[in-house]
């Protein structure tokens, strides 16, 4: 058996093994002794350090094994990993609204609003960068309290908080249907 | 007996035909169907009662060949380019068809036999590669959301909240749940402290009744002694605690 | 991008995924078009021809694959498990030469043509992952249609379909014969 041949055999019993195997198990396969398969790992190496290689070889106690080159990590990911389209569902969006125009503000105070638990939204707006924790509250179990972030005013476009459109015209309406209710009481009596 | 376990090597009722086609080195073009009808009977005989699935498609093709059979036997018809039809011609385009693919499965198992000799991997994908998080593409996680959305979906939040409301329930009166006062209590406490500048814990409580006015008043020692209003000294586990005043006298 | 590295890459990526990957997902995750991903795994084919290397790479219909190469066999066999091979029974066999040459083609073809029902025959061959749905017969009850797999083709040992033993050498046996016999007969007379 040549150099050539030895290694050949070598990386296809790794390549098939996929896990670690021992350098005794391989003298075992080959039928040869241990100086040889020492020469034939080192040329198979020797060989995988090169451009046109995207293996490689590790060799862990009595043991070797072959991996991919972390340099091709930034290809593996794009044929293992399907690139997620994530957008706003309307969960996270209400959650959003609640916690830009009442932050600083609890979890707890998020779902007495929404009517629903909310902590995976919260901890998605977080995920995300558009919320972020501010702080706790001073109260008994000192709840977490959270705000947006500098990412949220540069995605929606404002440069501060002050900038978010008012809830005025909600209040105004309200003060006006008060005030009527008040002139008709007084006009009752 | 002994037929029904040869019998059952037949693949169905077309693999029976082939057999006694062969059997009987016979052309396929020209079989004897009188022969081979009544070999093929002496089978469907000996078969197992109890597979009808099987049997009865067996006796469907024995329905056939005694109707090709019986149409042998009577003047020949004639079709529409007036050649003479053979009664047997469809029998034999499907055993034709059958038997080619009987070839055709030996041929591939003769190729599955050589084929197998690569060995392959399991998918084994870098932690490093599967942890990957890709960053968060703003434009298309927001989507058309803007602000004026945001504005819309809170409003018709607060106004969602407004219709909760219970009407009627919502105007009954609350019982409140009786409570110790914690500011009566660091007063009354604090008081004690400057009339009686050392005493024991235990004589502090003589004065008090529920174990909520207990805890609430050892609060209120935990405070004072945290803001150094006084020292307080216990000699041993669950042991008494002295408590002592640093506020001078006034 | 050298032809060198994206061999690399190609190496990595088809390492890692065991299964095999369609020369598509390769140009897309190179980022490279079809010429040179064809370029770069032809430059692969040829580094594995060599003496050095017990892998080797098989082309299924428009997907690559890695593999050990045959003469690797031998010292496999000493080491890792062989794969169970998949002994189909004369009915599983008929059924699926059927199917491998009727693609696409329902149980109900395939059962006039064996003249028994096949459904178990064929439901054995779908477990067996040789065989495969491929979608719905435009035609009253609208019955499914059946045809290979890649692991078929990788089983049987072809690239394509079309490598499949042709089906005319048979025809034309038959039909030799056929005419032999109507010279013997027409010599009879």
């Amino acid at each position: 058996m040549t150099k050539e041949e030895g290694a050949a055999a070598i990386e296809a019993i790794l390549f098939t093994m996929g896990d670690s195997v021992t350098v005794a198990a391989l003298c075992n396969a080959l039928d040869q002794d241990l100086k040889d398969v020492r020469a034939q790992i080192k040329y198979l190496k020797e060989k995988y350090e090169k451009a046109d290689s995207g293996i490689g070889l590790i060799e862990l106690e009595d043991s070797i094994q072959l991996c991919t080159k972390s340099e091709m990590y930034e290809y593996l990911i794009k044929v293992a990993k399907t690139p997620k389209k994530i957008t706003l569902t309307d969960a996270l969006m209400e959650t959003l609204s609640i916690i830009a125009y009442k932050q600083p503000i609890t979890r707890l105070d998020v779902e007495r609003i929404r009517g629903v638990n909310s902590d995976h939204a919260v901890n998605r707006l977080v995920e995300f960068n558009l919320v972020q924790e501010l702080g706790r509250l001073d109260a008994p179990g000192r709840p977490l309290l959270f705000g947006t972030t500098e990412q949220f005013l540069r995605s929606f476009g404002v440069k501060s908080l002050e900038e978010l459109p008012s809830l005025d015209a909600v209040r105004v309406e309200e003060f006006k249907q008060e005030a009527e209710q008040e002139i008709n009481v007084k006009l009752d009596i | 007996m002994a037929l029904e376990v040869k019998l059952q090597v037949f693949e169905g009722p077309l693999d029976l035909l082939l057999h006694l086609i062969d059997k009987n080195k016979i052309d396929i073009y020209d079989i004897p169907i009188a022969m081979i009808t009544e070999q093929y009977m002496e089978y469907i005989r000996a078969m197992k009662k109890d597979d009808m699935e099987v049997t009865s498609e067996f006796l469907v093709m024995a329905a056939t060949l005694v109707d090709i059979k019986c149409k042998m036997l009577l003047p020949k018809e004639v079709n529409e380019e007036g050649e003479e039809e053979d009664p047997r011609a469809e029998l034999v385009e499907k055993l034709l068809e059958y038997k080619m693919y009987k070839f055709m499965a030996d041929e591939l198992r003769e190729r599955q036999m050589n084929a197998d000799t690569h060995m392959y991997r399991k998918k084994n994908i870098p932690d490093e590669v599967m942890s990957y998080e890709e960053p968060i593409d703003y434009d298309t996680l927001l989507g058309d959301a803007n602000l004026a959305k945001l504005n819309e979906i809170f409003q018709a939040l607060l106004r969602r909240q407004e219709d909760k409301v219970d009407p009627i329930r919502s105007k009954f009166g609350k019982i409140e749940k009786e409570s110790v006062d914690l500011d009566q209590k660091t007063l009354y406490v604090k008081a004690y402290i400057r009339e009686h500048k050392s005493f024991s814990f235990k004589q502090l409580l003589e004065k008090q009744g529920s174990k909520v006015e207990i805890i609430v008043t050892f609060l209120v020692i935990l405070e004072a002694m945290k803001v150094g209003d006084i020292q307080i000294e216990q000699d041993e586990t669950f042991g008494d605690i002295t408590i002592t005043s640093n506020v001078a006298a006034e």
